[in-house]
Parts: C-alpha cells; sequence; structure tokens
C-alpha cells in the first residue's frame, strides 16, 4: 500500500502521465474533430503511422522539428482529405473507408520508409525536441517538475484542447461544425454546406493525428520504426467516446488513459511477477470500458455521426 | 564459385536489433561476395511458411530466419524441400538433413555488463527493461542479474516487460519508471531503454548490438551478439554439401567467438574492470560458465 | 457534380467496374512498384503467378482466404442488422485459444470425426462468449458497440497472451509463449496433398451459402434484417428486438471464433499472439466489399487473399520492399469500394 | 399591380426518369399569402426546394425582386430574403433554440459568437410575432408545436421577407395550427409575402389570397380564394371529382373489446390513468384528443407493444393478461400506427416483405420464409387496395404517404380483422388518399370490424366514428354519440371539459 502511494506522489509518475497523453491529446482532438462533424475516422491508426513517419524523415533530411510537426499536420490533413473524399463526397461507409485509410497509409509508411533509408545496424536518429524547463513555473517543488518539463508539442497539445474547446462551444464555425455533425440537412437549411464543414473538420482533424503520431517519433523518441503505433490510434477513438464529444474531456481522459498506463509500468517495479504483466496492460482498456458504460447514458452522440450526407437526396 | 543464393525471413522489420543482426551479417556476406541475398521482412506467422516455400522454389540454397512463431510448420517446410537449406532462430530441435536451428546466447556479455554495473551502482539499484518473458530474453535479464548479485550481492535489480516487441517509446517509458524508482543503470534489451538514461545522465547496457555510438555518454557496455560466425558454419556446411541439420548455438557463444561484451574503458572502476576481464578470461577458456536462467525474472 | 442513384444497375457495369477498379489498384501500385526501380509489367506478371501460377501459391491463396471468408461472414452477419461489430479480431483469438485449451487437453484421446466438429463448436462459443459483453452494454447501458468491441481485441489479445504464458503454455516450446498444439486428431484433414489447405476452406463455403440461406429464406434474416433497418418498425411489427440482436451476434461473433478455431486446426496447430495479421480488421472490409452479401463474401475474400498473396510474391521475386503487399491490397480495397459506389450512383452535372 | 417579389419562371426538375416539376411558372406579391396545393407527389416540396436552392433546376429560373437567384445555393436564397419551414423539421435536437436559429447566420470565421446579442434579437422576433420560445431550451426538450415556432423564427431571424412554409399544420393540433395561421396572417400583414403548402382544405380556404394547384409536376390551376371553394379545389388536385364518403347508420354488435380501469406507467410517469372504454362489433369509437395526451401509449398499448400496469383488459369477453404483437396480430387485431415511416413500414426493405412481417408466422414453415405465398399476398393487396407506385418487390421507400398508408391499411384489411386499431390513419395525406382511407374504414366497420379511431381531426372523427371519446393527460372521456355532437362540445371535451359536467350525467 505504501509503495502505491509512493508511486502516486512520485512527480516521475505525472511527468510521464503528461508524455504518454501528448499523443493520445492530439489523436484524441483529432477525431473528436472529425466526428463532431459527424465522420468516424477509422483512419486514425494509419494516419498517426504516417505523420510519425513523415516527421521524423523530414527532420533526417534536413527539416528543423518545427517544420518536421508541419510536415506531418499537412500530411495528416492530405490523408484526411482522402477520408473525405470518400465519406463525404461519396458517402461511402466511414467505418469502411477509415480501416482502408489506415491499412493503406500504415503500409505505404512502411514501404516509403523502406525505400528511402537505408537499413542500418540501429535505426537512424535525429535530435528530437528537448524539455523546455518553463521557468519559475518548473522550479516549483513537485508540480515543477512534474507538470512543467515537457517538450513543446506537449505544451502545445494542452493549448491546443483548450483551444478546440473555445472553438466547437464559443465561435460560430463551431456551431457550424457541431449542427452539422447532429443534422446536416438543418445545417444547409441555414446556408452552411455540411460537405465543406465536414471536410474542413476531416483534414484539420487529421491533421492533428498526423502530428500526434509525430510528437512519437520528434519527441517521445528520436527514430522511426514501422508497426510503432501500437494502436494508440485505436485508444483515442475511445478516448473520444469517453469524453463524450468534449474537448475537456478529451483532455482528462486521455490524462486519465496515460496515467493508468504510466502506473502500470511503475507497479511493475515493485510487484514484478507477482502479477502477469499482461493485467497490467489490460487495465486501461478494461477502465476504459467501465468508464464508458458508467458515462453512456449521459453522453450525447452526434446525432448524424456515421451519417453520410448527400445532398437532394432523402 | 558463384555466390551462393541465401534468403532471409524476417518476422519483424529488419531495425529490430535481433533481426538487425541477421540482417547486417548477411548483408556483409553479400557485399563480401561470399553470397546473393534476397530478403523479406515484416512477415506475419500466418505468411512465413509460404515465404519459405516460395524462396525454396526460387532456389535459394540457404534460408535464414527465425522459427520461433512457427516452429511446426517450418519443419513441415523443410521436409518437402529437402535441398534447401533452412537454418533458423529456434528455441526447439534440429531436424532432419536440413533443418538447421540457433539460439541466442549472448548472456556471457550480460553477465560480464553485470559485473560492471554491480560495481557502479550508487544507488544499489539497477533494472532491466525486456521485451516479453520468452526464454532468451529471460536468460540475458537472468544473467545480466547474476553478473550484479556475483559482485555487489547487495544490489536491488528491477525487471519489467512492456508486452511487445516493439514499442521504443514505452521501453523508454519502462526506463523512466524505474529510474523513478531508484535504478542508476539501466540494462536495455529493448531500444528506447537507453533514452531513458541518456535523459536522466545515467549509465546503461546495452544488447546485442553496440549502442554505443549511438548513445556515447550513456550506454558503456554491450552485450554484443554476431550472428556471422553462425552463417559462416552454416555456409560452409551447405558449399560442402554437408546436412545442415545441427545446432548452431555454440557458434555464437562467446567462447566461441560468437559474443562478447564491449564497454568504454574506464567507466567502472578500475578493480570492476580488472575482474570483469578475469572471468572473461575463464569463460573464454572455458573454465567458467555463465549460468543459463531460462525462468521468468522476478 | 452531383451523384444521383441508379434505379437499375446494369450487367455491363457491374462487371467493368471492378475490372477498372483492379487496373487503377494496379496502375497505382506500379507507380510505387516502378519507384522502387523493378520493371512494372514482370512485377505484374509475378503477382499472377505468385496467387495462382503454381499448385503451391494457388493453395496458398485459397488457404489465406478461408479465414477472411469467416471473418468477413462474421461482420455481413452483424452490420446487416447494423450490429457494429468491430470486434472479430479479438473474437478471432477467443476462439482460438478455447480450441487449443480444449483440443490439447480435454479432448485429447477422442478419435477425429468426433473431436473436429466439438471443437468446431467450442470455437465458435467463445466467439459468441466475447461478442456478448458489448452487446449486453449496448441493451443495458446504450453503450456504442462499436469502440467496445474494438477495445475488446486489445483485451482478449492480452488474455491469450497471458494464457499461453500461463496455464495453456506449451512446456515443449523451450519457454516461448504459445499454447500446447491440439492433438493430431484434431488437425483438420488438407483438402490438397503436400499444401496448407485444408478442409476448413471447404467449411467456410458451407457456411457463406449457409448464412446466405438464413438471411435470405429464413424468418430469422427477415427479422434481424427489420431489426437493422428499423428497430421501431421491427418492434411494431412483433420483431423481438433483443433476441434478434443476441441471435445476430452470436451468428456473427461465432463465426468469427470458428475463424480462430479454423486457423488453428486447419494451419497453425497452436496459437500464438501473431496468429491473426488483421484477419478479424480485414474482414469487416471483406464484408463491405461483399456489399454484406454473403456469397459476395466469398469472393471478395477470394480476391484481397489474391492481391496479397501475389503482391507478397511478387516482392519477394523481385526484391523490393515486402510492405508492397499491403499496399497494393490497400490499394485495392479502396479503388474497389468507389468502384461499387458507381455502381450504384452515376454522376449528374 | 406590384412589381412580384417572387417569381418562378419555368421551372423544371427531373428525378431519373420522372418529372418533378414541369415548366412552373408563378409569382408571388408583397403580403400576398398563398397556398400551394396537390396530391402526395405532386412536386411541391420539390418546386419549393428550389427556390430555397436545395435542389438546381433542370430549366428555369428563380428571381427575387427581379433579380435572378443563382441555384443551388441555399446561403444566396437567405441573403436574398428567403426563409424555409421544411416539410420534416431541420433541427438539431441536442442543440439549444438559440444555436439552432444562430447556426449560419455570423461570418464563419470570426472568433466570437455573439450570442448575447443573438439572443435579445431572437427575443424581439418572438415577441414582435407572438412566437414565444425559450431560447436556451434545448431543442429536443419541446413540443412539436413549440419546434414549428422555431421554425419559423429561423427563417424570420434571417430577414425573411418570402417565408416558405411545407405542410407547416401536419404535425400541429388544430388548436396550434389556428394560432399559427393567425400569426403568419399578421406576420402578412407586415409586409412579408408567404407560401404555404398543405393538404388541408378549410386551412388553405381561411388562409390564403391565392392558391396555386400542382398536378403531377405540371401547375394546372390558379384561383382567388374568394373565387373558388373546397370542392372545386379536391377536384383541380385530384383531377375528378373527390367526395369524402359519408358514415351509414349501422347495428354495432357484440362488445369485443373492453377496457377497465387501465393504468400505464412510462419512465415514472401515468401515460394512461384508469382508462375505461367499450368497443363493439361494427362500430367506430373515435377517441379526439390534442397529440401528446396519452393517445401514443393507448394506440401501442392495445398493438402489443407496451404492457399496462394495472386495470383488467378483456378480449372477446375473456379477461387477458398483457399482450405481445404476435399475440394481438394471431387474435386477429389489426394496427394502423401513427407514424407510418418509423413503425408502419421498413423503408428498405420490399414491399412484400412489409406485407408479410407482422404475420410472418403464417407465411413459413419451419423457420423459413415462404416467398411466393408473401409475394402473391403482397400482389393481392396492391390490386385491391389501389397500391400505386411499386410492385411487390420494389422498395417499400419508393411508395408515397399515401400508397404506404393504402399498403397498411391493406396488410391489416385483407384478413378482414374483428378490431382495428387506427392511430392517425389519414395524417399527411392528400384529398384523395384521405377519401380513400375513409372508405375503407368505413367498408371494415360495415363488414363487422370494431374501429378504434384515434385522431386528431375532428372533422374526421365527427364524420366516421359513431360514438366518441376524448383523451385529456392520460384521461378518458365517457363517451358521447356522435349525432348528438358538435364541433364546440368536443372542442370543450378536448379541453378536459367533461370532468366538471360528467356527474350530471350526459347532461350535454
Ligand atoms: N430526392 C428525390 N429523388 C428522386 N425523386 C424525387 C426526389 N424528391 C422528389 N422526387 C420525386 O418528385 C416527385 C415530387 O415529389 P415532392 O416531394 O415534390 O412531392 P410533394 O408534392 O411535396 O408531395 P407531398 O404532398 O407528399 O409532400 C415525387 O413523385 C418523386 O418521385
Ligand atoms: N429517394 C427517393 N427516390 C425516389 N423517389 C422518392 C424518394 N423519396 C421519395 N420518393 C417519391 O416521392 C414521392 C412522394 O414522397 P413523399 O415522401 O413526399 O410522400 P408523402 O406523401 O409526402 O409522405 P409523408 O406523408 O410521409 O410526408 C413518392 O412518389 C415517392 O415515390
Ligand atoms: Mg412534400
Ligand atoms: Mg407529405
Amino acid at each position: 500500500m505504501m509503495q502505491l502511494f509512493d508511486i502516486v506522489a512520485s512527480a516521475g509518475l505525472w511527468a510521464a502521465v503528461l508524455r504518454i497523453a501528448t499523443p493520445l491529446i492530439f489523436g484524441t482532438l483529432g477525431a473528436l474533430l472529425c466526428e463532431r462533424a459527424g465522420v468516424l475516422n477509422l483512419g486514425i491508426e494509419g494516419i498517426m503511422t504516417f505523420g510519425a513517419m513523415i516527421g521524423w524523415l523530414s527532420v533526417y533530411h534536413g527539416a528543423d522539428l518545427w517544420t518536421g510537426l508541419l510536415i506531418a499536420a499537412i500530411a495528416g490533413g492530405v490523408f484526411g482529405l482522402l477520408h473525405s473524399a470518400l465519406t463525404v463526397t461519396l458517402g461511402l461507409s466511414q467505418h469502411v473507408a477509415g480501416l482502408g485509410v489506415t491499412l493503406f497509409a500504415s503500409s505505404f509508411s512502411y514501404y516509403v520508409f523502406r525505400l528511402i533509408v537505408p537499413v542500418a545496424n540501429t535505426p537512424p536518429t535525429i535530435v528530437p525536441f528537448q524539455p523546455i524547463a518553463i521557468p519559475g513555473l518548473s522550479d516549483l517543488p513537485f508540480i515543477g517538475q512534474a507538470l512543467f518539463t515537457q517538450t513543446a508539442p506537449t505544451y502545445l497539445a494542452i493549448v491546443i484542447a483548450l483551444l478546440m474547446a473555445y472553438i466547437i462551444f464559443r465561435t460560430p464555425v463551431g456551431l457550424a461544425i457541431r449542427m452539422t455533425g447532429e443534422n446536416p440537412h438543418a445545417a444547409e437549411a441555414q446556408g452552411v454546406n455540411p460537405m465543406k464543414v465536414r471536410y474542413g473538420a476531416v483534414i484539420a482533424g487529421s491533421a492533428l493525428m498526423g502530428m500526434g503520431g509525430a510528437y512519437l517519433t520528434l519527441s517521445a523518441f528520436n527514430s522511426f520504426f514501422p508497426t510503432m503505433m501500437q494502436g494508440r490510434g485505436w485508444i483515442c477513438i475511445a478516448l473520444v467516446v469517453f469524453a463524450s464529444w468534449r474537448p475537456g474531456r478529451a483532455l482528462f481522459g486521455a490524462l486519465l488513459f496515460a496515467f493508468f498506463d504510466a502506473f502500470q509500468l511503475r507497479l511493475q517495479t515493485v510487484l514484478s511477477g507477482v502479477v502477469p504483466y499482461q493485467i497490467f496492460l489490460m487495465t486501461p482498456y478494461i477502465l476504459s470500458i467501465v468508464a464508458l458504460a458508467i458515462m453512456a447514458r449521459r453522453a450525447r452522440v452526434p446525432q448524424a455521426l456515421m451519417q453520410p450526407y448527400r445532398r437532394g437526396e432523402r | 564459385a558463384a555466390p551462393m543464393k541465401v534468403a532471409g525471413i524476417h518476422a519483424s522489420p529488419v531495425e529490430n536489433a535481433w533481426n538487425s543482426c541477421l540482417h547486417k551479417a548477411l548483408q556483409d556476406a553479400a557485399k563480401e561476395g561470399v553470397i546473393e541475398y534476397v530478403f523479406s521482412e515484416g512477415v506475419s506467422g500466418t505468411d512465413y511458411p509460404r515465404a519459405m516455400r516460395e524462396y525454396a522454389e526460387q532456389g535459394n540454397k540457404l534460408i535464414i530466419g527465425e522459427a520461433y512463431a512457427v516452429e511446426k510448420e517450418a519443419r513441415q517446410v523443410a521436409a518437402d524441400y529437402p535441398d534447401t537449406a533452412f537454418v533458423l532462430g529456434s528455441s526447439g530441435e534440429q531436424a532432419g538433413s536440413n533443418f538447421g536451428v540457433f539460439g541466442t546466447w549472448n548472456h556471457d556479455g550480460a553477465y560480464l555488463a553485470g559485473m560492471l554495473a554491480g560495481k557502479m551502482t550508487k544507488s544499489n539499484v539497477v533494472g532491466s527493461v525486456g521485451a516479453i518473458p520468452i526464454p532468451e530474453v529471460n536468460m540475458l535479464i537472468n544473467a545480466f542479474a547474476a553478473g550484479v548479485k556475483a559482485v555487489n550481492p547487495d544490489a536491488k535489480h528491477l525487471v519489467s516487460f512492456i508486452g511487445t516487441f516493439f514499442d521504443p517509446p514505452k521501453a523508454r517509458e519502462a526506463g523512466l519508471a524505474q529510474i523513478d524508482a531508484g535504478a542508476d543503470i539501466l540494462f536495455g534489451e529493448r531500444i528506447g531503454t537507453a533514452d531513458a538514461a541518456k535523459e536522466r545522465n545515467i549509465k546503461a547496457v546495452g544488447s546485442l548490438i553496440d549502442y554505443t555510438p549511438r548513445y556515447p555518454d550513456t550506454v558503456f557496455a554491450n552485450a554484443l551478439w554476431g550472428f556471422r560466425p553462425i552463417l559462416n558454419a552454416a555456409i560452409a556446411d551447405v558449399a560442402a554439401g554437408k546436412p545442415v541439420g545441427n545446432n548452431y548455438t555454440a557458434f555464437g557463444l562467446m567462447k566461441e567467438g560468437g559474443s562478447d561484451i564491449v564497454y568504454v574503458k574506464g567507466t567502472a572502476p578500475a578493480d570492476a574492470e580488472a575482474a570483469m576481464e578475469a572471468k572473461r578470461a575463464e569463460i573464454k577458456a572455458g573454465t567458467f560458465e555463465v549460468p543459463k536462467m531460462m525462468e521468468e525474472p522476478k | 457534380m452531383r451523384f444521383e442513384r441508379r434505379d437499375h444497375r446494369p450487367l455491363y457495369l457491374l462487371v467493368l467496374t471492378p475490372v477498372l477498379a483492379v487496373i487503377a489498384a494496379l496502375a497505382l501500385s506500379g507507380i510505387l512498384i516502378a519507384i522502387a526501380g523493378a520493371p512494372v509489367l514482370e512485377a505484374y506478371w509475378r503477382i499472377l503467378t505468385s496467387a495462382f501460377g503454381s499448385r503451391l501459391s494457388a493453395t496458398e491463396t485459397l488457404t489465406r482466404a478461408t479465414p477472411l471468408m469467416l471473418t468477413g461472414l462474421a461482420a455481413a452477419v452483424a452490420f446487416r442488422a447494423r450490429l457494429w461489430n468491430i470486434g472479430a479480431e479479438g473474437q478471432f483469438y477467443l476462439g482460438a485459444i478455447a480450441v487449443a485449451a480444449a483440443g490439447s487437453q480435454l479432448l485429447a484421446g477422442l478419435p477425429a470425426p468426433v473431436v473436429i466438429p466439438l471443437l468446431l463448436v467450442i470455437g465458435a462459443i467463445a466467439g459468441m462468449a466475447l461478442i456478448l459483453i458489448p452487446l449486453w452494454l449496448r441493451l443495458r447501458f446504450s453503450v456504442d458497440e462499436v469502440v467496445t468491441s474494438l477495445l475488446l481485441n486489445f483485451i482478449a489479445l492480452l488474455f491469450v497472451s497471458m494464457l499461453i504464458d500461463g496455464v495453456l503454455k506449451d512446456p515443449m516450446a523451450f519457454g516461448w509463449p504459445q499454447s500446447q498444439p491440439v492433438s493430431d486428431a484434431a488437425t483438420l484433414p488438407k483438402l490438397i496433398a503436400r499444401s496448407r489447405l485444408h478442409i476448413g476452406f471447404a467449411i467456410a463455403i458451407g457456411l457463406a451459402i449457409l448464412v446466405h440461406l438464413i438471411q435470405s429464406r429464413t424468418v430469422f434474416g427477415m427479422q434481424s434484417r427489420a431489426a437493422g433497418l428499423n428497430p421501431e418498425g421491427a418492434v411494431f411489427a412483433g420483431v423481438p428486438l433483443g433476441r434478434t440482436l443476441v441471435k445476430v451476434a452470436c451468428l456473427s461473433g461465432g463465426l468469427a471464433g470458428l475463424a480462430g478455431a479454423i486457423e488453428v486446426m486447419g494451419v497453425k496447430g497452436y496459437v500464438t499472439t501473431d496468429l491473426s495479421p488483421g484477419f478479424g480488421y480485414a474482414g469487416i472490409v471483406v464484408a463491405m466489399l461483399a456489399n454484406l452479401n454473403p456469397l459476395g463474401v466469398v469472393l471478395a475474400a477470394l480476391f484481397t487473399a489474391t492481391m496479397f498473396v501475389g503482391a507478397d510474391g511478387m516482392s519477394r521475386s523481385l526484391g523490393i520492399p515486402t510492405y508492397i503487399a499491403d499496399v497494393t491490397v490497400a490499394l485495392s480495397l479502396l479503388t474497389m469500394l468507389i468502384a461499387l459506389f458507381f455502381t450504384q450512383y452515376r454522376i449528374r452535372r | 399591380m406590384t412589381a412580384p417579389v417572387l417569381e418562378i419562371a419555368g421551372v423544371s426538375k427531373r428525378f431519373g426518369t420522372n418529372l418533378a416539376n414541369d415548366d412552373i411558372s408563378m409569382t408571388l406579391a408583397k403580403g400576398e399569402v398563398v397556398a400551394l396545393l396537390g396530391e402526395n407527389g405532386a412536386g411541391k416540396t420539390t418546386l419549393m426546394s428550389i427556390l430555397f436552392g436545395h435542389y438546381v433546376p433542370d430549366e428555369g429560373r428563380i428571381l427575387i425582386d427581379g433579380v435572378e437567384l443563382p441555384p443551388g445555393k441555399p446561403r444566396a436564397a437567405i441573403r436574398a430574403g428567403v426563409g424555409m419551414v421544411h416539410q420534416h423539421f431541420s433541427l438539431a435536437p441536442n442543440l439549444t433554440v438559440l444555436e439552432n436559429v444562430m447556426t449560419g447566420t455570423e461570418k464563419l470565421l470570426s472568433w466570437r459568437s455573439e450570442t448575447s446579442a443573438a439572443r435579445n434579437r431572437l427575443l424581439d422576433i418572438s415577441e414582435r410575432f407572438g412566437l414565444k420560445v425559450d431560447p436556451d431550451a434545448r431543442l429536443g426538450d419541446l413540443s412539436v408545436g413549440e419546434q414549428q415556432r422555431v421554425e419559423i423564427l429561423k427563417a424570420l431571424y434571417n430577414d425573411a421577407r418570402i417565408l416558405i412554409l411545407d405542410e407547416p399544420t401536419a404535425v400541429l393540433t388544430n388548436i396550434e395550427a389556428e394560432r399559427l395561421f393567425t400569426t403568419l396572417k399578421e406576420m402578412a400583414s407586415q409586409g412579408l409575402s408567404l407560401i404555404f403548402i398543405s393538404h388541408k382544405l378549410d386551412e388553405v380556404m381561411a388562409a390564403a389570397d391565392r392558391i396555386v394547384v400542382l398536378r403531377g409536376g405540371k401547375m394546372v390551376a390558379e384561383r382567388k380564394a374568394e373565387d373558388t371553394n373546397k370542392a372545386e379545389l379536391a377536384e383541380l388536385m385530384v383531377g375528378h371529382r373527390v367526395t369524402r364518403p359519408v358514415r351509414e347508420p349501422s347495428k354495432p354488435g357484440a362488445v369485443v373489446l373492453e377496457a377497465a380501469d387501465i393504468t400505464v406507467r412510462i419512465g415514472g410517469v401515468d401515460r394512461l390513468k384508469s382508462v375505461s372504454f367499450r368497443l363493439r362489433e361494427g362500430e367506430i369509437l373515435g377517441i379526439i384528443g390534442v397529440s401528446g395526451n396519452g393517445q401514443a401509449a393507448l394506440a401501442h398499448l392495445l398493438s402489443g407493444t407496451l404492457s399496462r400496469n394495472a386495470g383488467d383488459l378483456r378480449l372477446f369477453g375473456e379477461p387477458i393478461g398483457n399482450l405481445g404483437v404476435a399475440d394481438v396480430v394471431s387474435a386477429g387485431i389489426g394496427r394502423i400506427p401513427e407514424d407510418r415511416n418509423t413503425e408502419g413500414a421498413i423503408g428498405e426493405m420490399a414491399i412484400w416483405e412489409n406485407a408479410v412481417l407482422e404475420r410472418i408466422t403464417s407465411f413459413s414453415r419451419g423457420g423459413f420464409v415462404n416467398r411466393k405465398a408473401g409475394m402473391a399476398f403482397a400482389r393481392e393487396i396492391i390490386d385491391q387496395f389501389d397500391v400505386r407506385g411499386g410492385n411487390p418487390a420494389s422498395r417499400t421507400r419508393l411508395l408515397s404517404g399515401g400508397n404506404m398508408q393504402k399498403l397498411i391499411l391493406g396488410r391489416n384489411l385483407h384478413e378482414r380483422p374483428r378490431i382495428l386499431i387506427a392511430a392517425q390513419p389519414a395524417r399527411g395525406l392528400d384529398e384523395g388518399a384521405v377519401a380513400a382511407v375513409h372508405s375503407r374504414l368505413l367498408e371494415a366497420r360495415r363488414q363487422g370490424t370494431a374501429v378504434l379511431l384515434i385522431s386528431e381531426d375532428l372533422d374526421e372523427v365527427i364524420a366516421l366514428a359513431d360514438r366518441i371519446q376524448a383523451i385529456v393527460g392520460g384521461r378518458l372521456s365517457p363517451p358521447v354519440e356522435a349525432d348528438d355532437a358538435d364541433a364546440r362540445m368536443l372542442g370543450l371535451m378536448m379541453a378536459g371539459e367533461w370532468q366538471a359536467n360528467s356527474e350530471a350525467g350526459h347532461a350535454i
């Protein structure tokens, strides 16, 4: 019991929570934006993979880190464009188009990576984002080390979460997005073009996914590996539901999930071998499902989620 | 003679350290003109037997790879293609005349690195980050721990498994968690661990390949494993028309010159280095054998 | 530019569009092949011969299509009733592990004609058991099953990993986490000797026909379709909604579990955590390619397997990165989806 | 005459092979109220959708104040002052009233929604036109009538000068409808021009200045309200004379269904409170009431999709427990649901499947559906009940509302049920279709079927029912003989006035 308390009370744990959460925050916000406009984007796993690959590749070829992140965002946006073309213009089934995009984006990432990067004994590296100690704040005891010694993309992710909450609930374009996700016919009747809104939301959301992937290779690590995404994209899809489609709660959900993960890694150091490690790895998923069961009744699903909108068809 | 046609089949991407050992040795051999090398990577278990068959049908004389996930089927394939030699990483036994196996036994180096680490730790806590507790990973981590204990019986040894072979950011987090728990030297069975050590300015030990160039001030020792001796032995057998249904593991042992430790001199205390070098000589001479403990480390 | 739904689907279109889709996919992956410096035309030829050019390749293609047919059917059955089961991957693994558990220990020693059907049933039941969790959550708490069934995939895989690392671990595997093998009696007979093609392939086709009959001819098929299309209307017409969904879920989960069982009994013999290269997810795409038609699933699975096995073999014979196989499959799926769209819609202005 | 604010010039629109609008031209003057009339599928909604920019016309132009609107751009239409209230509401239930109204009214890429200014403006408008709403209420929590108000406010908020209402009263109660038309008249007097679509000829006669009639996509007539009458309009719409059938006297037989003190509770609310009634062979018992007073619960209870919490039900004299759909159907109870699109039919399934689904046990053996018999059954219904627009194998969604209703009637009446539960059987139908449905109900009555008619339409109930009970707040009034009833009295009953008088026996 004492040991558990020590783990939770360690600043290192909370710093890890923020690090582990960062790609999830980007991804979840991205998926959330798409879904708010009525489009489920299961392309996320592949888009994050491609973001991780292309962001890293750009920096490896001399771009600076921020340019790498930007390129990952743009690449994500391009896949968002593909997903929109399939699901918005053609109105194809959103699950399937998304799985198709994931399959394509991830295998394409690996293929491109293998063509461009010579196979070496260890994967080539870049110099990743370095932690920024925020002057003043980072000197605070405990909190300082836990919260204010992250790399720049982590701070960016948090800012984007707050910004997105503001945009969705406080600006005209946010209202247009929500309306499109609730009832695209109503949006159209008010002169808002639901197709354009969906395109915009999916492209922007996918750009965020690309950035989330790039965090893994530009900050959390310094190389790209095929298959390194390890299901993080799917977690984001779950977190959107967990967050009842609210950016603030998405931030919270990502942090909570990351907490489980960071906690289990530390728990292993004290309980190693007593409990099968798979149990630890399962916990975040099980708790997500439990949380869903508790929250589902209150969650307000965007009513037009997964419904294609075709003009002039009833 | 014309170079021998050799195919490599890798279940993981070839960046994966273990596969990269094979891949590098094969590439080197190809560069030297000894073999002609083709390969597939990221081959799933379902597709693995087909890849073996396809390479066999394409006339490759020797097929190098890993049977771990397909032990039964791999032997079946070998039986179906008696004219092709298969030499695969495996925990099982060789079969017939054309199915050879090898293990990855670089635990000698790990033990020696542990001897250095045991003398270097100030917090008296060291940690190991592994993929999943399979025998060869266990053996390595146990050997490291045994090396530590041999010189510092009071030291505490932490172990974490990340549950997958391939998640460097996660390995890094696992390493950080161990540092937070007090470890000041990390044994990184998985890539990513040393990144944690680097970030927190502590020392780390690498496995299979030499990580020191990648983490110059962090990784001070590596338990190397060389595949080339195994490959050479297999090529020689094939060329001589001898059956390859052998266990080639021994060619990878330290006393056979297949594995070793490389370390940055002067990082550990001089007496620790001296003690370690003495053990190293004993191992090479065959007078000391590092215990092979395959059970999951606690 | 607008799209207008076609009233009639002319036959030439139904034939032509898929062909165009394949051509488009091949053209696109041809670009990537050319970038890798390989001869494109030869690559196409190699795709064809690698998929069907020899006894080995043809049987391999059919072998790889087998689990796709079953997971494709699992998805098609569920989606028809608007039950969004994204969890076929997890159900696949549970089916597999159940068979490994029963086939290696409980039922060892029984003769093949007894043990094989018994194990198939056990695998199906395991798949059903898993899908009942998201279904229960949906019926009881109205939790969206897309997410829960997706998450259960990870849990199921970890669960399997735990079992094959623990109670079901094969002591003969030198500590590698893999299950004990099923007994020889439990191994599915081969359809063609000296190949991997086993009777699971025939079972899958038989099940596709059976599912087709169920969906098109039976009361349950009609009711499940009604429940999917319009739950309120179905209730008014006396369709027992909950019971129908449970039946649909059992059918879907059962098929996915069976896919895992058959893969173990027919191909691999035991369970590891890399038993499935995403068969469960691929099944969803297969089902959609088939427009949720059970017989179409057979064709779609064959198509997908052909593309994969063909491109995979091609990459080996031309020495270009293996990942081209998945890229080609992905491109074919995307172009095929678009092609199917144009069999249903026309462009106007 | 002043220049028209709106001119529709030679508009044509084709869907596949179907010419939905055929060279239609019409005008609208400032402050004028025009009613657009026509059978189901005549092309009214299509024309208005073109005007509003939802659809792109194949030919023709729309001019506002003499300036041509770009086709297919709802935004341009809104800017030009066109507001549209859709046949099926286009609102988002999860958003607030204010959010529904504000969508698209501000520059999309601005950094702030001016919410409080918008709230004030909305309150101003609602004050001015007497359309009261709470801007911060969640839309889904509002009644249908209030939602209708929001739809109109949305248009007014955009400074609409031309307001189009597509069947605005189809889902409103009489009282709400009256209130709506008062408001609309008021708007017209303030200079707004209005086009409304309706199947209710009374409304059309009362509210419109001018009436335009469409038939089969063509404009067939245009009349000033004072120069025409209901009969002529009905004939213009359908192309031949329509008369609603009248009820002949009949001798009701034995009581087949008897309810005593039935209570139904849903989600903690009593939807039915000690409801009692008796239904006899060969009679039509009309249940009138403003929607939302328990009609749905009553219909669902008798349809087998809801169970009661208290009270007794006797079917053919036998006491019975809770009934499921299968029991109800096999007992020979026919059911016409209130909402044909959600409950009555499954649009994506074939007509024959919809015909047999609720009695699937009689069309199957050993779990297998007898498709041939089902198709034959559907063909019989199509022939006997004059269902137009599809064959047994075509998708039901392609049927118009009226024809879908005929299909539902047909599958119920074909087997000559002993009891028929008919909820709003003529809602949203055109004059011709209404007449067809009514005569079917009367014919069933003649053949001895006991009909429970649940309706909000007083005229319909007075015309069809032998006896009438009102439902208010889940309670049922005592019955009155239809011959003794008049609109005023029924209006009082619907307002719950019987309770005061019921002690005095049937004093009214
Ligand atoms: N989106 C569409 N796609 C294809 N055909 C359509 C579409 N909308 C309308 N139609 C066709 O146009 C014709 C006119 O339909 P419309 O909805 O305008 O009728 P309406 O006069 O509004 O009928 P109602 O009184 O039932 O509302 C219909 O017969 C139908 O065939
Ligand atoms: N998507 C569509 N494609 C083709 N025709 C359609 C489509 N939707 C409707 N129709 C046609 O439109 C016509 C009118 O349909 P509509 O739904 O307007 O009927 P309705 O009487 O208004 O129904 P309701 O009373 O439910 O409003 C029908 O003839 C139908 O065939
Ligand atoms: Mg209409
Ligand atoms: Mg209508």
